[in-house]
């Protein structure tokens, strides 16, 4: 006997599991594509042919080479171009970020018009030809007028072909003001004119140096050619290459640089000058000094009669005098026997270099200081020398663009109160409003941001307002190009024509060019082709002195220098390199071209040209001073000083006295109790230079130590935070004499407990939304500028940190 | 009409049918403000789905969150019914003829529930077919899968047996829907041979039912047990999971039992000593919960990991310690104190004592998932886990619809087992005087085939 | 068959992170907005880790690049319900993206939290959808990412070594973070061949596997800092 | 007359397979010619090829040339000092190598393996950068000047006297051999006015040349920087020898009468800046015979001269003839014979009866390079010492095995 199952309750069964399992199923498969019809799918990505284009990247001076990876008419990967003798295959964050860059969503799309005021602009969109004429009349007028020469030109930081182009136009045109953005390597530079007499650009054999002493450069995050420098940074720590040099990161914060170094020495800020000449105490009194190279190629070493017979302090009797051991370890307060071991590390180890003083790509540090370190590498022979400070070979170019323009007018921007025949932009503003020596009518800018990017920023603002008509070109809608009257979309890296020399700190003499990767986006062009476009408007004799129908023709036409040379090498493979320099450096010359044709093609090719030798112990070429040796007392300054007795004054010193001309610890910044902590802006390398925070790659990687990202943010030493009552990601007010902001506190015990560290590169007003973010930290700094060449010294403010 | 409803009321114990037959307004209201709840957590799951699980508060490294805990928040609640009253069946506890059904019915919503909660935590729930088209048996998550579905239908069968008698009994009585009782009801017509061959289904399944469940959740702690997490990777997840399931179990197995006692007016079949006991049995699981706990805590401070000190520390002292210790009240202190002393041990008493288990065993789930996930083994940056209003309203919308759907049942079904109860009146009185006689000596047991 | 492996160099690492960018704009990996960022959900497969010690001025931090460690037996295939994720022949963890039902236990499985997960749809504001990698898919939203060796290179890499009819030589194949490190401190090629320079420097006395005791077994190698002492010559052989 | 006549043959006869093998790889390589080193044309292998198996083979992880590579071992360019031949290189490199051998053993440098014609590229690739200058010091150069009294006659860029051609139009010329073209041509009538004013020839030793050239190159005027000469030819440069009649007097037996020294003999320097040196101060007496004999002082043209010297220095590659007497002494003397002559039983080496007629330096160096570290081991356990050579010693080695392994030696080594 069972459950009485008959046909229809056994038919009632199937049914229900029948419609169980359907409405399982159905429900699973429904759900699916309900999910698909409320979430269309994914971005598909386009294919097309590919191919691997040369280019260069123009994001820093360092101008590395690139390899563009192409699909069909996109730009879709940057790669470091292997041949390239800056960066070979490697590449910082920067240069990849070119490609957000070229496909920026705010990028400028066509010629801007502004039909407002300046205050409150109205753009219109014009065709190039509009622009073009506009341009062409203004610029004929003026000259027509005889005002050409009140024509001033701003040109970006990082020299390329452009830059050459538009120096070539204006001394056509008539005018000398071809200015540029300012470099951190100022000081570098000023010391070497004081105490080398040159003004070409120092460079550092860093691959070949035993013992590295940075002052506080920030020699790994944008400093220099940042390349070119992590690559000598892992060569010496390359297990293969022998011994590993060392490298002594002098800092009063505990940088990405000083966290990568073998040592770390924290010292009071400002003070790197005091301890150069601390070590050089050390370094005389233990005898670890290069005699030979004292003997023979210094000047002012020991104590010394001028020709009227007046006796002058040498630098060692100032060193010995001034600079005793104890008194250095006090004021700059590390430890006398720390101060010790490094003289004797950096006396014994040869070759041995220094550089300083504290500096990044932007801020340049003070040239008493960078001489004081400059000194250090003198004293144990470290010029000119194997891994020593090198001068950068010349160019073969034929030197005709570059040649300052004999005309009637001075520069706008010079600065005769300044020893150092230097001209510094920060006076443009002054010069503007002043009408000194003449008003200027018109500014032509390129790439330039002075007014977000400059400590005196807001006085560009107001002194742009009085020029009467200003064009720029520019691939963003950025602050200083907001005062503009026209807006020229500018061609990024990857769509221009382009050629660069060698780099700032680059030994080498070399020639990189690329032909563009892609066609141009929207309405932008190469500036280039509108500045020969604009002299052939302009008529005789403009248009004769730039003759090219473009960018490539005029290119074409200095690589025939090139060859006229008759030296150096196409780039190419590290083997056939060797193989060159191993030839040139006996005196035989294997070309792989035997026509201009040939090179140019080469060289499109490959990159470019160089000339892979060094020669050392070219005196008269780097010791240019007035004994022909390297100075410990520069006469530059004496004999100028001589005529100027206010220079004095403004150096702070006695008239007469003889520390004017040596190296010196500069007056300290002193903390006041009402703003008691030190402002130092510092420069990470997503954002070296103060530009690429419009773009999201850089953002989101700007402060790796703290997980920083897309937001500045102010380092302070946890017990400073404590005492304050600040919590790690508290928003805070940083207040200066100047001004104040609300920035995000970060605790960091790499921060020296007196001290609070603002990134820079934040903070824009206009352009792009993703840069508009954080603060500026220049707008918190007081102005300040040096004796020497009027170098800007914002780079130190006293400020007081309070809770918002 | 009027003698048809006289017929209806002599009924024996038609007070259990009264649910069924009459609907009072309140009931409309009630389930007009579940659905609602319902919709809005639907509402916030086709945001989720339109939006991505971004909009949940989930981040890196937290990637698990209230979802995966309701998950096992809710696949411990399951254990209510089928295990207890399986249990109780087994060991012949009369007094457990009034509540099997009320905890079975528990179990087998609440599971889908569980799942459910997987599946809103899943980024692509339109590829769910995956898991049967490409199963990967190494992963604990599929074993769930398996035991999971094992467990409900086992519980649905065992839910269903014990229905049936009461089915006929509702087709024979000619109310509404007749069609459909007649269906369920298989022809029941309650004749001996269906009655043994009932009773044996039933016991097989009873014995079937337990090893699942404990199976089921021994499996869903070793989700996260299997991994080398700190604070995770524990051996004693598995009984430490049951027992804390078995404890939720009960504890809303008392707070069902109450509402329906209020609501359908069943005071005299779920009486105070029902509340007694299952409370003594909450008492037990407390102390066994805490018993676990503190072994669980105290094998890992000793071991002094640094890895598993820091989620310790983040547990007793760091940001999760409010969550910590208020779970050890809620799970313990709180329960402790009612149940312990008889006075307190009435039926406010318990509920009492169940709702802050329940509240308490959630935030242990939830201590468990989110200091682990928190702090990774390498320092990334750690970012605070809270949930969003989407992840809150999925959680109430859960509640709610189970408590729909619970109602929804009593509406169809007699909540509590008639013709168990009768079957209690006619036959397990004398059987159990005889079973007593038989315990006691100098006494022949006479009665025993009939306890069979 | 070869056993891809890397090799970091910690000595040489400058912290850059042009490997991160390279990563990114190889492996179309979307830049999440700041909102997004500052909630941690950055999606970058390789990340720089800080480990700051000790206290001023005395201070050391090491920075540690990190991708997936491609573990020899990674805790994350093991749990994944679909087989999704999976380790190949040569090594390589792989993972499936069309397969994925975005479960996120790999990500909770993995000691080291190297896999992310797609919150959101990827986003591409304007063109840059423009610069996207046709080798490579942008994942839907919902599923698990991770690092993949660049295994789109390695197939380029087998094709033009076939067609130039020649066996993969070490350098055929790198990923574009090795490629693009300017300071050559990440090395590539197969552990399984005693010649190449990762196998050299996996068993240089400097080299460490992170988290070793969970007996992963990665295939990414750190090799430690060093220091420096006045006169030391180090030798890869050694 | 046989040695004579035998030495005349092989010389003949190693540059003709020198030419050949030069025409061969200028087939394969037409680009790499313009790349040349000079002297690399009559020499078998190419000496860049030779650059980049020195590189590859992990040679510059230790060695360097002219401070390109490592630091760990001699610099291959400079040491050892003064000019090595082909024959020269092997016993260097035979001598030096069971000490070099036990330092690759204990920095686990595992020796790399080459064949014979990577071996030949490295030895062209030696031989010619061991002839390159390297850039002189301009502070020696300086002193150099003033010392050897140029000054009295010459000025630099205005600057001293003004009998002599200013130096300055010289400033820019890179290359020693330029210096040595100019400073020839016009030897006789600086060597007449110098007469007049009775002051003596100025000595050019050393790397003297080389740094005039480095002082006197920062006068250079900035428009032409640096004049390099194109790699020379030695063909060419056999053809000058020739047609401008130096074979006359320093042809060696090719010469008419042998009055001036030979060059096939002749200890070379270094250096092609050195050999400018001794040209220089060869130039008067040589001047003066020659106008004794009526033959007229030879002009030359910067690449005539460039050509010449490579001619000279590629000549002198090879090893002059051995004898196979002295060949086999040596052979049983050093106790070769005790394990490369198939004796019975005492058959350890291979028998080398197996060369005759291939032995060449390439080959044993080779040898030496691949087998060399067993033979070794082997010589340890056998007590044996490591046999050490001159050059000449290695080239009458090659001498015996070439022609007389005697067939004994043969036959038993067959059984």
């Amino acid at each position: 006997m069972k459950l009485k199952v008959n046909r229809r309750n056994f038919l009632q069964f199937a049914a229900g599991g029948a419609l169980g399992v359907a409405t399982s199923e159905i429900s699973l498969r429904g759900l699916s594509d309900f999910n698909a019809a409320i979430s269309p799918e994914e971005v598909e990505v386009p294919g097309g042919p590919e191919a691997w284009r040369l280019s260069l990247c123009s994001l820093c001076p360092a101008r590395c080479g690139l390899r563009v990876r192409t699909i069909g008419s996109r730009a879709v990967k940057i790669q470091g171009n292997p041949l390239h003798p800056v960066n070979h295959e490697g590449l910082c964050p920067r240069g990849i970020a070119g490609l957000q860059a070229l496909y920026h969503p705010d990028r400028l799309r066509a010629p801007l018009k502004n039909l407002g005021t300046r205050k409150s602009p109205r753009w219109q969109e014009i065709s190039w030809e509009e622009a073009t004429v506009a341009v062409t009349n203004r610029l004929r007028e003026l000259r027509q007028t005889g005002r050409a020469h009140t024509v001033v030109c701003v040109d970006r930081r990082e020299p390329d072909l452009f830059s050459r182009l538009l120096r070539r136009f204006l001394s056509a045109y008539g005018s000398p003001n071809y200015l540029a953005m300012p470099s951190g390597l100022a000081a570098l530079q000023t010391a070497a004119y004081l105490q080398q007499g040159v003004t070409k650009s120092i460079a550092y054999d860093l691959d070949n140096t035993r013992y590295l002493l940075s002052f506080g450069v920030n020699l790994l995050e944008g400093w220099g050619a940042p390349t070119s420098v992590m690559r000598s940074f892992g060569r010496w720590r390359d297990p293969a290459a022998g011994r590993r040099t060392k490298f002594t990161q002098v800092e009063s914060r505990f940088s990405l640089t000083a966290a990568r170094a073998d040592e770390w020495v924290a010292l009071r800020p400002g003070t790197e000058a005091a301890l150069a000449l601390g070590l050089a105490y050390v370094l005389i009194t233990e005898g670890l000094v290069d005699d030979k190279f004292i003997r023979d190629h210094t000047f002012g070493f020991e104590d010394w009669r001028d020709a009227t017979g007046k006796s002058h302090l040498g630098f060692r009797s100032l060193v010995l005098s001034d600079y005793r051991l104890d008194d250095v370890s006090t004021l700059t307060g590390v430890p006398a026997e720390t101060i010790l071991r490094l003289a004797r590390e950096f006396g014994r180890s040869r070759p041995a270099l220094a550089i300083g003083d504290r500096q990044t790509s932007t801020l340049a540090g003070h040239p008493y200081a960078a001489m004081a370190v400059h000194a250090l590498n003198a004293l144990v022979g470290s010029i000119d020398s194997p891994g020593g400070v090198l001068l950068q070979a010349d160019l073969p170019w034929s030197d005709e663009d570059a040649k300052p323009s004999s005309l009637p007018h001075p520069r706008i921007d010079q600065a005769p109160e300044h020893p150092v025949p230097g001209h510094s932009l920060a006076r443009l503003p002054q010069a503007i409003l002043s009408r000194k020596p003449y008003s200027v009518q018109a500014l032509l800018l390129h790439d330039v941001n002075p007014v977000f990017g400059l400590p005196n920023g807001e006085a560009f603002r107001q002194a742009f307002a009085e020029v009467p008509f200003i064009v720029s070109f520019a691939s963003f809608l950025d602050e200083t190009s907001a005062l503009a009257d026209v807006v020229l979309p500018a061609a990024t890296d990857l769509e221009r024509w382009q050629a660069a020399d060698s780099p700032p700190t680059f030994p080498f003499a070399m020639v990189s060019i690329a032909p563009p990767a892609i066609a141009p986006r929207n309405a932008a062009r190469h500036p280039a082709d509108f500045i020969l476009a604009l002299a052939r408007g302009l008529g005789e004799p403009v248009s004769s002195a730039l003759p090219f129908a473009g960018a490539e023709e005029y290119l074409r036409r200095q690589v025939g220098d090139l060859f006229a040379a008759e030296s150096g090498t196409v780039f190419s493979t590290s083997l056939e390199e060797t193989w060159h320099r191993l030839l040139e450096r006996s005196g035989w010359w294997a070309p792989t071209y035997s026509t201009a044709d040939e090179l140019w093609e080469q060289m499109k090719q490959q990159g470019g040209w160089w000339e892979p030798t060094y020669y050392y112990g070219q005196w008269d070429r780097v010791f240019q001073t007035p004994s022909g040796r390297f100075e410990f007392f520069s006469q530059l300054l004496s004999r100028w000083a001589a005529a100027h007795p206010e220079f004095a004054r403004a150096a702070g010193l006695g008239q007469g006295d003889d520390r004017l001309f040596l190296p010196h610890q500069p007056p300290l910044l002193e903390a006041s109790p009402e703003y008691p902590l030190l402002l130092l802006p510092v420069e990470v390398l997503p954002l070296a230079g103060g530009h690429g925070a419009h773009l999201p790659y850089l953002q989101q990687i700007a402060g790796p130590h703290l997980f920083a990202h897309w937001d500045s943010w102010m380092e302070i030493h946890p017990e400073t935070a404590h005492r304050l009552g600040i919590a790690d990601g508290d928003r805070v007010w940083v207040e200066s004499p100047r001004s104040r902001a609300q920035v995000r506190a970060r605790l960091y015990a790499g921060a020296r407990p007196d001290v609070v560290h603002l990134p820079l590169g934040y903070g824009h007003t206009e352009g792009s939304p993703w840069g508009r973010r954080g603060v500026n930290p220049l707008h918190l700094l007081e102005e300040r500028y040096e004796p020497l060449a009027g170098i800007a010294q914002t780079d130190r403010t006293y400020v007081k940190v309070y809770r918002t | 009409m009027e003698q048809q409803s006289q017929h209806r009321a002599n009924l024996p114990d038609a007070v259990l049918l009264q649910p069924i037959v009459a609907t009072r307004s309140s009931f409309y209201y009630l389930a007009l403000a579940l659905l609602g709840a319902t919709s809005f957590a639907f509402f916030a799951w086709v945001w989720q789905l339109r939006q991505g699980l971004g909009v949940t508060g989930l981040n890196v490294p937290v990637y698990w969150g209230v979802y995966i805990t309701n998950f096992v928040f809710f696949i411990g609640i399951s254990h209510a019914g089928t295990l207890i009253s399986a249990i109780l069946r087994l060991c012949d506890a009369e007094w457990r003829r009034s509540i099997t059904r009320a905890a079975e019915v528990i179990t087998v919503l609440v599971l889908f529930f569980g799942v459910g909660s997987v599946i809103v935590d899943l980024g692509r729930p339109d590829r769910m077919l995956n898991v049967l088209l490409h199963p990967n048996f190494r992963s604990p998550l599929l074993w769930d899968v398996c035991s999971i579905s094992l467990y409900l239908t086992a519980s649905s069968i065992y839910l269903y047996l014990p229905l049936i008698p009461d089915l006929a009994m509702l087709r024979d009585y000619g109310g509404k829907y007749t069609w459909f009782y007649r269906i369920l009801a298989l022809g029941w017509s309650g004749t001996d041979r269906q009655r043994r061959i009932l009773h044996r289904a039933i016991s097989v399944m009873a014995v079937l039912v337990i090893p699942i469940a404990i199976s089921v959740h021994t499996v869903v702690s070793w989700v996260f047990g299997m991994t080398v997490q700190p604070m995770w990777h524990s051996t004693i997840f598995g009984p430490y999971f049951v027992v804390g399931a078995i404890f939720s179990g009960i504890a809303s197995l008392i707070i069902a039992m109450a509402l329906i006692r209020r609501i359908y007016f069943l005071q005299d079949y779920l009486k105070p000593i029902h509340f007694n006991n299952l409370g003594l049995l909450l008492l037990v699981m407390a102390l066994l919960w805490f018993y676990f706990t503190f072994a669980e805590h105290l094998t890992t401070f000793y071991g002094n990991e640094p890895a598993h000190l820091i989620v310790f520390y983040s547990k007793l002292t760091g940001p999760y310690a409010p969550l910590f210790w208020s779970m050890v009240v809620t799970c313990f202190v709180i329960p402790v104190a009612l149940l312990s002393r008889a006075r307190t041990r009435t039926v406010t008493g318990t509920v009492i004592a169940s709702i802050s288990v329940n509240i308490g065993m959630w935030l242990e789930r939830f201590t468990i998932v989110v200091p682990t996930l928190s702090q990774p083994r390498l320092p990334w940056a750690k970012s605070a886990y809270s949930a969003t209003w989407v992840e809150i309203g999925m959680t109430l919308g859960f509640g709610a619809t189970f408590i729909f759907l619970y109602m929804l049942f009593t509406k169809f079904f007699p909540i509590v087992s008639i013709w168990e109860v009768q079957e209690g009146r006619e036959q397990a009185v004398p059987e159990v005087v005889a079973r007593v006689r038989s315990y006691l000596p100098g006494t022949v047991a006479t009665t025993g085939q009939s306890e069979e | 068959m070869p056993r891809w492996g890397m090799a970091i160099d910690l000595a040489k690492c400058t912290a850059c992170q042009a490997c991160i960018v390279a990563c990114q704009s190889e492996n179309n990996v979307p830049c999440v907005p700041p909102e997004e960022a500052a909630r941690g959900r950055i999606l970058s497969w390789i990340n720089i880790l800080p480990e700051l010690e000790g206290e001023y001025p005395r201070l050391t931090m090491r920075l540690m690049p990190i991708p997936c460690l491609h573990c020899d037996s990674p805790p994350c295939i093991l749990v994944c319900p679909v087989g999704a994720t999976g380790i190949n022949p040569e090594g390589i963890v792989r993972q499936t993206f069309s397969r994925c039902i975005g479960c996120r236990y790999c990500t909770n499985a993995c000691p080291y939290t190297r896999r992310v997960f797609n919150w959101y749809k990827p986003e591409f504001p304007g063109e840059f959808s423009q610069a996207l990698n046709p080798d490579v898919s942008v994942r839907p939203t919902g599923v698990v990412e991770k690092c993949t060796l660049c295994h789109h290179r390695l197939l380029q890499a087998r094709e033009e070594a076939r067609a130039a009819d020649r066996p993969l030589a070490e350098g055929d194949y790198v990923p574009a973070c090795v490629e693009v490190c300017p300071a050559g401190a990440m090395y590539f090629g197969d552990l399984d061949d005693p010649a190449s320079s990762v196998a050299e420097l996996a068993r240089s006395p400097r080299a460490f596997r992170l988290l070793e005791e969970l007996g992963t077994h990665p295939k990414v190698i750190y090799l430690a800092q060093g220091e420096w002492s006045s006169g030391t010559t180090e030798s890869t052989s050694r | 007359m046989t040695a004579i006549a035998r030495r005349l043959s092989r010389v003949i006869a190693l540059s003709r397979a020198a030419v050949v093998l030069l025409w061969f790889w200028l087939a394969l390589l037409p680009l790499a010619v313009r790349a040349q080193g000079p002297g690399a044309h009559f020499i078998p292998g190419e000496a860049k090829a030779g650059m980049r198996t020195f590189f590859d083979k992990g040679c510059a992880r230790c060695h360097a040339v002219l401070g390109e590579g490592g630091r760990s071992a001699p610099d291959l360019a400079r040491a050892p000092a003064g000019h090595l031949g082909s024959a020269d290189l092997v016993a260097a490199m035979w001598n030096h190598a069971p000490a070099m051998w036990e330092k690759m053993r204990v920095e686990h440098v595992t020796a790399p393996k080459f064949s014979e014609s990577e071996m030949a590229n490295l030895f062209a690739f030696l031989y010619s950068v061991r002839s390159f200058d390297e850039p002189g010091d301009p502070d020696r150069g300086r002193q150099l000047l003033s010392e050897k009294r140029c000054l009295v006659c010459h000025a630099i860029g205005g600057q001293g006297g003004r009998l002599a051609p200013d130096l300055k139009n010289w400033a820019s010329y890179r290359n020693p051999v330029s210096w040595v073209q100019a400073m020839w041509n016009h030897a006789p009538a600086m060597r007449t006015r110098m007469a007049e004013r009775g002051l003596p020839w100025p000595e050019l030793k050393g790397n003297d040349v080389a740094d005039l050239i480095a002082f006197l190159r920062t006068a250079a005027p900035k428009s032409k920087a640096r004049v390099y000469l194109r790699p020379a030819d030695p063909d060419a440069g056999r053809r000058v020898f020739r047609d401008k009649g130096c074979i006359a007097c320093h042809g060696g037996q090719r010469s008419s009468g042998s009055r001036a020294p030979d060059f096939s003999t002749r200890a070379l320097p270094r250096t092609l800046g050195q050999f400018a040196g001794l040209m220089w101060n060869h130039a008067p007496a040589m001047s003066a015979t020659m106008q004794a004999q009526q033959i007229k002082h030879p002009q030359f043209s910067n690449k005539e001269m460039a050509d010449l010297i490579a001619y000279l220095f590629a000549e002198r590659y090879f090893e002059t003839a051995g004898s196979v007497e002295r060949g086999r002494r040596i052979f049983e003397d050093k106790g070769c014979s005790g394990c490369h002559q198939g004796r019975p039983g005492t058959i350890l080496g291979p028998d080398l009866a197996g060369w005759r007629e291939s032995t060449s330096p390439i080959r044993i160096a080779t040898a030496l390079w691949n087998h060399g570290p067993l033979m070794f081991e082997k010589m340890k356990q056998q007590q044996m010492a490591w046999p050490r050579f001159r050059a000449g010693e290695i080239v009458d080695l090659m001498e015996f095995l070439n022609r007389a392994p005697s067939a004994q030696a043969r036959g038993k080594g067959k059984q």
